[in-house]
């Protein structure tokens, strides 16, 4: 009988209605996509370059070559973590727009168990500056916290202001306790050659960064549908009376989300530091913690969706620098393009109207 | 360095120094007003900014005056809050991460136009950018300390203070603005009395681009007269935090921009006692915060106390009335 | 006399809903008609219609004997159309008199004259006997000065025709009272007043005519005078079952939960619940009575642990659990059905099974250490989704598709369905539910009770409180009191406590 | 459903694909001739009166051997070779190199930190023989790709990063602003300027504290204290090279509140142009750096601290090519003509001739080793 069930269950869910369902899906993403790279070619064009030239150095510049392709993958490792970061803290209804002092607070707590600790074996080191980077863009997130828990603070423009904050402290930290007088630039000193991430491939940057990347994205799968905790996550991010109602931890819920968050973009910054800049630098971060924010978005917080939103990304990113420097088109296209996405991902209409559009079709 | 007290600090080009800090603060946080109290809380407040300060550029090279590029400016943020009202209110797009997503757009379009139309990258500077002049007001200038306090401003420093005035008559005191403000507390009465609501949030949304505009061509034609990329520098989420502050009343969200301006002023000075750079820049958003914190303490307070008067009435009278 | 309003083979559908099905009817001018039928039987629909919220698919209105099409409530307020909705379309920070001219302010130039305004509001209010206070801020005069305020918002721009949407439901007894002599003022005026309830004796006491719908169809119209309750219900329900007594009242078993002295805070910090005590036995159903807003709702958060107390102790089976967490609440055996499903019955966007679960996922053998065991998740919530006759494609659907109906099932289910609680609260656990939803709701509750449980019942609907309960308190001003055992008389009893606190009548 | 997010993201990239894959790119062979990459060269344009005082650079005698192929030499700056600052000055110098040795151009320029070693690292990968970069910032990225690609040779502008095949081009800019300061030391007491006050103080308006920026100033305040040990040299922080309206203020602080009446900025460009508004705003004067600023605000900017690294460019280049690369640092400073004053005749007559004399005079003193300007560490 509860087998019948289970059948019946599944039964009513026709394929035709999943299909419908992952056509609406693409078609939607299509239609975006189209429309942000369609933006950028017209805005490149009224100032009279050549669009198609300049996206064709893009895709060359990304995954022109084995190289190329291999340092889009590595530059995408970030935008990973940070894309898993504001889905935990979105999936909880947290708007976590302090990913970026996160970061930078994780990635100079990183360097700094890089270069202070230099005696020990790289299995050691490794694991550990990575912890460190973990607790610091965890902790960087307690004053907003406490704002919010105990004072009934929207953590939104505490968060945005944590982010100025972060970035002139470590400024200072590296101008003054941990200046490095040999540095050629505003940075730390050079971490311990045992705290470097291996590379993978020799002549790229890519590092076994990139791995941990991929297992975190499972990991959070797993963490946020498969567990208890993340459990709790979702059901507070969904509707946080109900949890409270239902006896779900919520306070602790919103705690670990937001630690969790920042642990994650701390990491992050602990592979920036360990896998690719050898050192904390001043300002290192070109805005990931807002990348980040935007590839949760797109993905609709869903961690196997942060991994090809992310690729994208870092695809871009990787090209852009290409289509500069062949074409002369400049990169700041690629910002629009970016942002363009964004401003009509949640757009509904399209949605609505492909699925109206397909199920008329299918019936 | 060294032996600086802080008399020499608090002086009076400090205080007209945070007059000038906080007016595009100001512009901004009352653009932030309008469309709050139509119940659209506008992050884009920073992109919109952005975008006016550089068509305030390009209209001053343009037309080769100043006002021209106020023109441009106000022009080119209406499209951007047409975008912005119109991804939201016609395609149903989340407001906040229309916003976000603005922001960015804002500053990639920017950057993107600098290069194109200018052949410049990151500071736009030449003699064909005509800014505004400072004003002096007749005989107040001749008043010795208020004088120096009060005058020799630029236009658009007096003009953010009276806009405060202008938001709040329009708000407080219009049918306009009380429809309008009855859309964002309480839409379907306003509904019910026949406000076209759509129309209305469309209006917050424009006015706030306006507003940001002005505060964009200050930035770019009279604080300073040149483009760089990103010149707000966060000035839109301190009027952000300013409007969190004021509770979306223009006075009291006014008087949070002041504050915010003169942190920032006092920053650049406090330098002078040796105090490192890097600390002292933090102090404006270091500010935001304790200002949110000791407001949240404040109206805590506040309630309690008031909490505590009405409960004790209630006790005091017999349960029936 | 002549005809204020008629409207004829009025249609009106939704998706898969047909709301208004031909409905023809006309109202005299001068006189009270009111509108009568069970949620969802189309009135408000058609309310909507006359008020130019919805055009319809067919059909047409006549104002006065004239054909006249509306777009928006605009065209019905100038028409002389009013509307008082049951939700109070207000501006809390607006002074009354603001709101009720809100849209028609006079002016001054370019600016409101306030002097004016609140001139021309007390004028109107004086005309037809209305007492307000028309500078007060909105959010702070009581619920029957702010529906005051509405009418007068409505009479303000010269309507000629009044709809009421449930105008009684949130007031007390006496505001009923004081309203219905303000309304036969109003007619006297030669105002037309449509009144919409699902109340029958009030019905009765205000209106001269009577229109009965059902399903979307209007059944027919009597005089007032001419009917009585049962023929009313006989034509809303189609049979005469409703507001029957359910239950054969028991002899009351032990001791399970004991509340003692509560008193408890309110969202604005003012006191909601004062010193309130109550016991309630195994084998048990409590009802609870009241108007909404008399500290029900802070009342069962409290009990729930969702509400710090500020005095007070609350026992199950001896042991105190006012300081324990909610989890630990509801481990020592407390169920929880809440007022409002959408705010906090369940996750709208979340799955079926994940609304089932909250209770149990964190225990063998719903869990094993960190993760979640799903067979035995799906299992469990699978046997007692069907148990409940849930109507839904899956476990794996989205809640929010499901009906109001089913919802509260899935909640029914996932509170009652592993029948380990010792105590059920039930908050409003039929508001918003059809008739067949609503008495398996109510059957599902009564069952617990046989099995041995504690039953606490919270609505505002008294017959739901009378077909059920074995004993009732009643909510006032946020003291518990005590109505007594189930008897001929206490309906009575119930009702002067509500309206007055007391237990005898005021007079 | 999951795996159907899944799915579309993933199609999100392949549709990226095939709108930016022009018929062209996709049959392009890829890897076995990296050089295919055509670079449309369509820099910015450059107006070149802006520059006019970028002196013809002295190119050194080269041997004629004519290499068989031109070598592939790659520009790599941490920024932009845009049109204003050092960085233009690199780009100016390589453009003439790549003009007169006949080897394409390819500049890879980067607008964030993580981009730095990632260009240097596009540009070996690709095959470049010889990669410039500019900037102290590109240190780690050259030390780490020069590593990696032991065949390929490096030099970088600004900074001495070590390695076999590595060379650093140093700017002694302390001692171009030795100079400066020495100027503005003398200037600062010379009242007969409208708005000099007579009071011994000068100021400097650092963009960030960076170890690059303190050599600045610390030859701006040696040269100061050489001519008067009196001179008290204010110096204040923007907190970063792109604030202009940061930069302004600061510098209106000092003019107008700590009688500083002549002010070196070195405030990266954006921050430069902020304080020269304050300049022009306050009438008082400024100091230039990197480039000429001289004509920013007519009559008020004394000179402008030139550090001519297409000099400095353009002359490695040389020396490659005529196959004298050698590892380890290379100084260019006052005596090589690499660091040096603008003519001031952007000032007319303001600035007296014995004054300039005596600029010249140290000048020479710097040049035979008279004088040491000390580099800060």
């Amino acid at each position: 009988m509860i087998k019948n069930f289970f059948d019946k269950a599944k039964n009513s869910h026709t394929w035709k209605e999943n299909l419908v369902n992952l056509t609406t899906q693409l078609l939607n993403y299509l239609i975006i996509l189209i429309i942000a790279l369609f933006i950028g070619a017209v805005v490149m064009f009224l100032s009279g370059k050549d669009p198609i030239a300049a996206y064709a150095a893009l895709w060359q510049g990304a995954f022109g070559n084995g190289y190329r392709f291999a340092d889009t993958l590595d530059r995408s490792v970030i935008m990973i973590l940070a894309g898993i970061a504001g889905s935990i803290a979105f999936r909880t209804n947290i708007t976590n727009l302090g990913l970026e002092g996160q970061l930078y607070i994780g990635a100079f707590a990183a360097a700094w168990a890089g270069f202070t600790f230099t005696n020990l074996p790289a299995i050691v080191h490794i694991p550990l500056c990575m912890i460190a980077g973990i607790i610091g863009g965890a902790l960087w997130t307690l004053p907003v916290l406490y704002l919010k828990m105990r004072w009934k603070i929207p953590e939104l423009v505490p968060t945005l202001m944590l982010n100025y904050i972060a970035i002139r402290l470590t400024d200072y930290l590296i101008a003054f306790p941990f200046r490095d007088p040999a540095a050629p630039m505003a940075g730390s000193p050079l971490i311990a050659a045992s705290a470097k991430l291996p590379k993978l491939i020799k002549g790229s940057t890519i590092n076994i960064g990139f791995i941990i990347a991929i297992v975190l994205i499972f990991v959070t799968y797993w963490f946020l549908f498969k567990t208890k905790i993340g459990y709790e996550l979702r059901m507070v991010g969904l509707n946080q009376d109900f949890a409270a109602a239902a006896g779900l931890p919520v306070k602790r819920s919103i705690f670990l989300a937001m630690t969790l968050s920042g642990g994650v973009i701390g990491l992050g910054g602990a592979l920036m530091i360990q896998g690719f800049f050898g050192r904390f630098l001043g300002g290192f971060s070109s805005g990931y913690g807002w990348d980040g924010f935007m590839i949760a978005i797109i993905a609709q917080n869903h961690p196997f969706a942060v991994f090809p939103t992310a690729l994208f990304y870092g695809a871009l990113a990787n090209g852009a620098l290409t289509m500069q420097s062949v074409t002369g088109v400049p990169q700041a296209v690629v910002a629009m393009v970016k942002g363009t996405l964004v401003l009509f991902v949640t757009v509904k209409v399209f949605v609505e109207n492909i699925r109206k559009g397909l199920r008329k079709w299918a019936m | 360095m060294g032996n600086v007290d802080l008399s020499s600090i608090l002086t009076l080009s400090l205080f007209a120094a945070a007059l000038r800090m906080a007016t595009p603060i100001i512009f901004a946080t009352m653009g932030g007003i309008f469309s709050s109290h139509t119940g659209i809380f506008n992050v884009a407040l920073e992109g919109f900014m952005l975008i006016g300060s550089f068509f305030a550029v390009l209209g001053s090279v343009r037309t080769g005056s100043p006002y021209g590029g106020l023109l441009y400016a106000v022009i080119a943020c209406l499209v951007a809050a047409l975008v912005f009202a119109i991804l939201h209110l016609e395609l149903k797009a989340n407001p906040i991460i229309v916003g976000l997503a603005m922001n960015i757009v804002a500053i990639g379009l920017t950057n993107y136009l600098l290069t194109a139309t200018f052949n410049v990258w990151g500071v736009y500077k030449t003699d064909l950018i005509i800014g505004f002049q400072e004003v002096q007001i007749p005989l107040i200038h001749q008043i010795p300390i208020i004088g120096e306090l009060l005058s020799g401003h630029f236009p658009l420093v007096y003009f953010s203070f009276v806009s405060v005035y202008i938001v709040y008559l329009v708000l407080y005191k219009t049918p306009f603005g009380f429809h309008l403000r009855s859309v964002g507390e309480n839409i379907d009465a306003a509904e019910s009395i026949g406000v076209n609501t759509k129309r209305m949030k469309y209006y917050g949304l424009l006015v706030s681009g306006l507003l940001c505009a002005f505060g964009g061509t200050f930035l770019s034609l009279s604080y300073l007269t040149m483009f760089s990329e990103d010149m707000t520098a966060g000035r839109g989420w301190l009027a952000m935090a300013a409007i969190n502050f004021g509770r979306m009343r223009p006075v009291p969200s006014m008087i949070a921009g002041l504050i915010f301006g003169f942190a920032d002023a006092l920053a650049v000075r406090l330098q002078q006692f040796g105090l490192p750079s890097q600390i002292v820049v933090m102090l404006p958003y270091l500010m935001t915060v304790i200002v949110l914190f000791i407001s949240a303490v404040v109206a805590e307070r506040r309630k309690k106390s008031l909490v505590a008067k009405q409960n004790k009435i209630d006790i005091a009278t017999p349960l029936q009335p | 006399m002549t005809e204020a309003l008629s409207v004829k083979n009025i249609t009106k559908a939704f998706p898969g809903v047909l709301a208004n099905d031909n409905i023809s009817l006309s109202v005299e001018k001068g006189t009270i008609r009111a509108i009568v039928g069970e949620n969802g039987a189309g009135k408000t629909t058609l309310m909507n219609v006359i008020y130019g919220l919805y055009q319809p698919d067919s059909g047409q209105i006549f104002i006065n004997g004239e054909e006249v099409t509306f777009s928006s409530p605009r065209d019905a307020i100038a028409q002389g159309i009013g509307m008082v909705h049951q939700h109070f379309k207000l501006v809390p920070s607006y002074t009354l008199a603001q709101n009720i001219a809100l849209g028609v302010e006079p002016r001054k130039g370019i600016f409101i004259d306030e002097p004016a305004l609140n001139k021309s509001v007390k004028a109107i209010a004086d005309k037809y006997g209305f007492q307000i206070n028309e500078r007060e801020v909105t959010v702070d005069v009581s619920v029957g000065e702010q529906q005051r305020a509405e009418i007068l918002k409505a009479l303000y721009r010269g309507v000629e025709i009044l709809v009421l949407d449930e105008p009684t439901a949130v007031l007390t007894d006496i505001e009923t009272k004081e309203l219905f002599v303000m309304l036969r003022n109003l007619v006297e005026q030669g105002i037309t007043i449509l009144f919409i309830s699902h109340k029958l004796r009030e019905v009765l006491e205000i209106s001269d005519d009577i229109s009965v719908m059902r399903a979307g169809k209007l059944v027919g119209t009597v005089k007032c005078e001419e009917t009585d309750e049962c023929q009313l219900a006989e034509m809303m329900v189609g049979r005469e079952t409703i507001g029957g007594r359910m239950r054969e009242t028991k002899q009351k078993g032990e001791l399970i939960m004991e509340i003692e002295g509560l008193s408890v805070l309110d969202n604005r910090d003012l006191t909601a619940v004062k010193d309130a005590s109550l016991n309630l036995y195994s084998g048990e159903i409590v009802g609870g009575a009241g108007v909404d807003g008399n500290g029900q709702e802070e009342f069962v958060e409290a009990l729930l642990g969702l509400r710090p107390l500020t005095s007070g102790k609350i026992r199950i089976d001896g042991k105190e659990i006012q300081e324990l967490s909610t989890r630990e609440i509801r481990e020592a055996g407390v169920a929880y059905i809440p007022s409002d499903r959408y705010r906090s019955g369940v996750a709208v966007e979340g799955t079926i099974w994940e609304n089932m679960v909250p209770g149990e996922y964190y225990v063998k053998p719903y869990s094993n250490g960190l993760a979640l065991a799903m067979p035995e998740i799906m299992m469990m919530s699978g046997t007692l989704i069907q148990k409940f006759n849930v109507a839904t494609p899956g476990l794996d659907a989205k809640t929010g598709n499901l009906s109001g109906g089913n919802i509260q099932r899935v909640i029914a289910a996932r509170e009652l369905g592993l029948e380990k609680a010792k105590v059920v609260i039930a908050s409003q656990p039929t508001r918003g539910i059809d008739i067949a939803g609503t008495e398996a709701i109510r059957q599902m509750l009564i069952d617990y009770a046989n099995r041995g449980a504690a039953v606490f019942v919270i609505s505002a609907d008294l017959d739901e409180i009378l077909s059920l309960s074995d004993r009732v308190v009643v909510f006032y001003e946020g003291n518990v009191l005590d109505a007594g055992y189930y008897d001929e008389t206490i309906r009575q009893r119930i009702s002067w406590l509500m309206t007055s606190g007391k237990d005898y009548c005021v007079d | 459903m999951k795996k159907v997010r899944f799915l579309v993201l993933g199609l999100l990239i392949v549709v990226l694909a095939l709108s930016a894959c022009t018929p062209q790119a996709a049959e392009e062979p890829v890897v076995e001739e990296p050089a295919v990459e055509e670079p449309v060269v369509e820099e910015p344009v450059v107006e070149e009166p802006e520059v006019e005082e970028v002196e013809e650079p002295v190119v050194e005698e080269t041997e004629e051997e004519v290499v068989a192929e031109p070598p592939k030499i790659a520009l790599v700056p941490a920024g932009r070779v845009g049109k204003e600052g050092y960085m233009f000055l690199a780009g100016q110098g390589y453009k003439m190199a790549a003009a007169d040795f006949g080897f394409e151009e390819r500049i890879l320029e980067s607008e964030v930190a993580e981009e730095w070693e990632r260009n240097v690292r596009t540009a070996a990968q690709d095959g470049y023989e010889f990669i410039i970069g500019v900037g102290s910032t590109m240190a780690d990225g050259i030390v780490n790709v020069s590593q990696e690609f032991p065949d390929a040779k490096f030099a970088l502008v600004d900074a001495n990063p070590g390695g076999d095949n590595v060379m650093g081009l140093i700017a002694l800019e302390h001692e171009g602003s030795f100079l400066a300061g020495a100027l503005a030391a003398m200037m600062t007491t010379e009242t007969s300027l409208e708005g000099i006050n007579e009071e011994k103080i000068i100021g400097f308006v650092g963009g960030m504290e960076v170890p690059s920026v303190v050599r600045w100033f610390s030859g701006f305040e040696q040269g100061a204290k050489y001519i008067d040990p009196d001179v008290e040299v204010k110096i204040s922080y923007v907190g970063s090279f792109n604030d202009p309206a940061k930069s302004k203020e600061l510098a209106l602080a000092m003019f107008n509140e700590q009688g500083v009446d002549i002010l070196m900025s070195v405030a990266g460009g954006p921050g430069d142009a902020g304080v020269f508004e304050a300049v022009e705003e306050t009438g008082l004067y400024g100091i230039g750096a990197d480039i000429s600023w001289d004509d920013a605000v007519p009559g008020h900017v004394l000179t402008s601290v030139l550090k001519k690294t297409d000099v400095m460019i353009y002359e490695t280049i040389a020396s490659y090519i005529a196959g004298e690369f050698q590892p380890g640092e290379a100084l260019f400073g006052v005596a090589s003509g690499a660091m040096d004053l603008t003519d001031m005749s952007a000032m007319g007559d303001a600035i007296p001739q014995e004054v300039k004399d005596k600029i010249d005079e140290i000048k020479a003193m710097i040049t035979s080793g008279e004088i040491v300007v000390e580099r800060p560490q």
